[in-house]
């Protein structure tokens, strides 16, 4: 138990730790992938999410592992969140036999079942009615299980944000819509893109209650997540949080970002990056000393190199295994 | 054997697995105490109540979405969309992500769904309510596509796309629903992807899909009495095809019409006559190969402009002859 | 001017009493249809607003001849109310050549584009969209006009709804979006489809205005649908209202109507008839007498009356007709 | 002449209508300053203002109905929708809205849009941002669909598009958009409905669409080398579809390989070869029609596999000898 943070119960100082190490092996992660996407050395296209890994960690760390997610074009932190494996996350990226998909579905489609994780998906929005549906499941078949659904503001204004939630309401299912609201849909600001202050308050119009939260704050985010998983938990249906964010990168692997300004981002970049936060109530709360967090860091680097051997070292899919998995 | 209507078959084949297995649920609009917009469902809710013949809001994309959802994570739903034509706004999540779920996956995963939808004209519902769009999903890997045109074929078909593990979509035609025919009481399944020869002939043959299934029948009765013999072969599921029950009587008779509702243009029958085409069926080939379907239009509203829109017996008659008597 | 009702400013006491008779216009259309299709008559389907007449009728009372409107499949009192002529809508169902359509749309389908009505819709939320088009061209080419759009409760849980009202809000165009909650769509009760008192109160995750009125009110109507449009008029942008009414009749032309008790229906009948409401004011005010409300009412049925012989004398269209028209 | 990419082409034959004309503007998402998802707009907002240029939130089905809307009452939209794969969420606008308003209401309004997306694999985006979906759109009345292969093509067919009375699909292939062509700097408009024989030949005649008429032209260079002549005709447009300019090329060759990137099952090849063997060619044919297109599998991510899903330049050369060499 932690008495100096507000924390939900079940978070002890060395879930902390693990979350400060899932947070860095995150942003390696994907600040190796924009590495290779720069070099033209992957294949396809990519959306990074350094910056926003309090949001996917945060949220993720208030599961149990029978607990699913549904994830988005921008998914690699909630996979790792949800605790996938690297190694087989770079191998799909670098198309390989031994990555998530065997190769086929790339950063976009990258999903593990096992874990709970229902996938990535290239559809803005396409996974919100999914959620809905694997809520369903545990509310029918009784299971107790929550499902996190993960999506960006501009999928906020897609139709199946709106029904999806509908249902989920008048049905009352154990499911969480975590929105992170990272300022833009691609090159939309969500100040053009909607007329409200917070994308929040569109859970009233569904009849559910609705949570704004620094999405880079770490606690934040596993507290207001926890009590809404609690209640979904607890038969008492979904909730809307809405996590304020920011990526770091353009939005996907070429983008000039003529739609905002060098300042502003310095500004997140210098005064809310997510793992600093952390690192400073860590530090201040006596649960990491500098030298630990140095370590910690270092290690999860380390697994990202170690990742990339594992990925470059792995076999590429044969063409035999091109009609597989079609079918059932 | 009892006669039951077509639709009482797609009814009681979900009744019967449903009472046998507890993951099979039904969702859609209106399927409660209204019984669906077409009555397929009345009496569902009395027996299975509402948490398994689920009533949902007008929200067809949600739907949809949450058939997947719920597929993926261990149940098998059935969903129903009121008209074949509001399949346009769930085409994201049957297409984007039913059928291609398992695949990009790499394997993993599955989405053991049906979606039930009648479609077709003949009702007077005019241009947004009377499509045949089946070509659309056949052009999906990761779909299944049947088409049943008769009370037996969508008893046996509908329990086999139940206990598929892969998303089916099944068409019912509307003007099919009172239609009756001999259907055992207990459950059976019948293949995906065996066509069913629903005549035997020598001369010629015609590939038919559901409702121009019975056309075909009728003009082969005529045709009969003018000494022409018409084999008539139902594909039943577009995918799979059974290209080779097809090839074989094509290889018999030298001579195919193929004819379905949906419009010529981009049609399955291009797809059917192709595929005989491309087969050893060709050196067989007597006569090219002849296609009927829907005219370029949106099914109007006007009983006979309606009628005129889509193949009739008579059309089917003359493209026989045409076919026959050709050089 | 009127002194002792508050209604629009271009309401005159002339205005009233057209209202009264367009009202019942709408009905005796919809009651012949009924009686129509009940007896076979009639191919296809239809969708009776009997009962809803004060929301269509008040709605566009207040509207220019300019002005725009987009319809449901419950469209025959909009279109009646924007001006349509009953002997081509009746022919139209009867499949007529002189139909709205040449007989080839039906009621789902009746448009009357030269008086700005731009049709009515067999797919529930389709229209909305499309009104918003509407609006978008009047900002564009500064017209100054503004599209009604109407639907109903159950579409405002289509993706249609949320997409196209969000798509309006930002743009800030003109038009007025009219969701005539008649408590069910189809069976489903509004209750149980979503869980909010008031559809209108989706108007804040849009940041727009929404009001609920009394739908079966004429003058609540106008007045509430005159203050929207001349927001929108002055650029001010779309309002959200939700007019509560009710059908009287099935949902289509067969229903058994188990979803609602034979109570409730009474209830809306004898308490809340439109007509009957619009006519007591009528009478209290002086503007009309029972002889003139009689005269009208007759005048009205003898028109509908008219307009069945008009489509039945009407001919047929020919099978040349079949393939035109798809191409413009 | 001077050579311009595709892209250029695209985007010169938008501005050039919009300088001429003030109903003509353009929406959909991310095409402002970020130029959209492939660049074709770019520099356009800075033109035309934003009035002209619209932003949209993420809401496919709104911006298409929007269009229609806009369309109907005077203006002339072009829409781009970022990916092909995403018309999908706005089917219904397109299909139940747009091409059938004009024939619901008796030939009463118009609905003069274009809508353009990229389409086609090959860029590694995988099975949801690859697909060759147009077979789709081609089936329904009252949509004319178009699929230029090069720059000039593009420019042209796309001011036709935009000048036609009609909604207008308009599929971009990404694959194409670096690609260099000569094309005139005025504004020139092409007839929707003209095949173009992009290449000459006498015994054998390939019908390839969008990037596969390059494939085809590669392949009859290498089949030149053995002797083999070969004609390519590219439809450019599939609705209407020059069905007359394909079957006088057959009726020379009497040998035929259709071919596009789109999955075989169902896609628009099986209506081109059906369409030639009902034809008078039929009797010329010396060989069945071939058909080549997209393996039945969504589209994998792995450059190889990625590749191996669609007809390569061997895989038209194999054909194309298989036909040739037939008997
Ligand atoms: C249906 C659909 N429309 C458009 C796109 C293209 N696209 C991919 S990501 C993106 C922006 C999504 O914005 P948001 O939901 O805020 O997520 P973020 O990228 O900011 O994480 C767009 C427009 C898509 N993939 N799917
Ligand atoms: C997209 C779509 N889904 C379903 C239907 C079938 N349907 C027609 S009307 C209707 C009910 C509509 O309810 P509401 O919007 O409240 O309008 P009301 O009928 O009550 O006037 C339904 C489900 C349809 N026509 N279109
Ligand atoms: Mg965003
Ligand atoms: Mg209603």
């Amino acid at each position: 138990m932690i008495t100096n943070l507000s924390v939900p119960p079940m978070i002890t100082e060395a879930k902390l730790v693990e979350l400060f190490h899932q947070m860095w092996l995150i942003r390696f992660f994907d600040e190796k992938v924009d590495e290779f996407f720069a070099k033209g050395m992957i294949h396809g296209t990519t959306h990074l999410c350094v910056g926003q890994e309090a949001s996917a960690a945060g949220a993720c760390a208030v599961l149990e592992e029978r607990d699913k997610i549904t994830s988005t074009h921008r998914g690699h932190g909630h996979c790792i969140a949800k605790g996938a494996d690297v190694n087989r996350m770079m191998a799909e990226l670098f198309g390989r036999e031994t990555g998530y998909c065997r190769g086929k579905g790339g950063s976009m489609h990258i999903a593990d079942v096992e874990k709970g994780n229902l996938g990535a998906n290239g559809i803005v929005g396409g996974g919100i009615p999914i959620a809905v549906g694997s809520a369903l499941t545990s509310k029918m078949k009784n299971l107790g299980y929550v499902t996190l659904c993960f999506f960006g503001d501009g999928a906020s204004n897609e139709g199946s944000f709106h029904e999806a939630i509908n249902l989920a309401a008048v049905w009352n299912l154990p499911v969480v819509f975590i929105c992170e609201n990272n300022q833009y849909g691609m090159s939309g600001p969500v100040k053009e893109m909607v007329k409200i202050a917070n994308i929040a308050d569109r859970a009233a119009a569904y009849g559910i209650p609705g949570h704004v939260v620094d999405g880079n704050d770490i606690f934040a985010m596993m507290n207001v997540t926890y009590e809404a998983v609690q209640r979904a938990r607890n038969g008492e249906g979904p909730t809307l949080i809405e996590a304020k964010t920011y990526r770091w990168k353009g939005h996907s692997k070429s983008d000039a970002k003529k739609y905002r300004t060098r300042e502003e981002e310095m500004e997140w970049r210098n005064n809310r990056d997510p793992i600093a936060r952390m690192k400073q109530v860590l530090l201040a709360a006596g649960i990491l000393s500098e030298e630990e967090a140095a370590r910690i860091e270092a290690k999860a680097r380390q697994e990202i190199e170690e990742a990339v051997l594992f990925a470059e070292s792995s076999p590429m899919p044969s063409l035999a295994i091109l009609e597989e998995d079609v079918y059932a | 054997m009892r006669e039951i209507t077509y639709l009482e078959a797609v009814r009681e084949a979900m009744c019967q697995e449903m009472r046998v297995n507890p993951d099979v649920f039904i969702m859609g609009e209106d399927i409660g105490v209204y019984g669906g917009a077409f009555g397929v469902t009345r009496g569902m809710i009395e027996e299975f109540g509402p948490e398994r013949v689920r009533n949902t809001p007008i929200s067809e994309a949600a739907i949809a979405g949450a058939a997947v959802g719920a597929a993926m994570t261990g149940m098998r739903p059935i969903v129903e969309i009121q008209f074949s034509d509001f399949i346009t706004i769930a085409t994201d999540q049957i297409v984007n992500q039913a059928a291609k779920t398992r695949y990009m996956f790499g394997g993993k995963g599955k989405v053991p769904m049906v979606l039930r939808t009648p479609s077709g004209s003949g009702t007077g519902a005019a241009a947004q309510h009377s499509q045949s769009l089946e070509a659309w999903m056949a052009h999906i890997p990761g779909l299944k596509v049947i088409q049943p045109s008769t009370a037996y074929d969508a008893k046996g078909l509908l329990k086999a796309a139940i206990d598929d593990d892969n998303p089916v979509i099944f068409y019912e035609h509307k003007l099919l629903y009172r239609t009756k025919g001999h259907v055992p009481e207990e459950p059976y399944s019948l293949p995906i992807g065996k066509a069913d020869i629903k005549r035997q002939g020598t001369d010629v043959t015609i590939v038919a899909t559901a409702i121009m299934v019975h056309k075909a029948l009728q003009a082969a009765v005529e045709l009969e009495k003018e000494g022409i013999s018409v084999e008539v072969v139902d594909p039943r599921t577009l995918v799979p095809l059974d290209i080779e029950t097809i090839v074989a009587s094509v290889k018999k008779t030298g001579r195919v019409v193929v004819v379905h509702e949906a419009v010529k243009r981009g049609g399955f029958g291009g797809e059917i006559a192709s595929l005989i085409a491309e087969s050893e069926a060709f050196d067989y080939l007597d006569a090219p190969i002849r296609r009927l379907g829907g005219k370029a239009v949106p099914i109007p509203y006007n009983p006979i402009l309606e009628k005129a829109a889509i193949p009739q017996e008579q059309d089917i008659i003359d493209a026989v002859k045409e076919t026959v008597f050709r050089r």
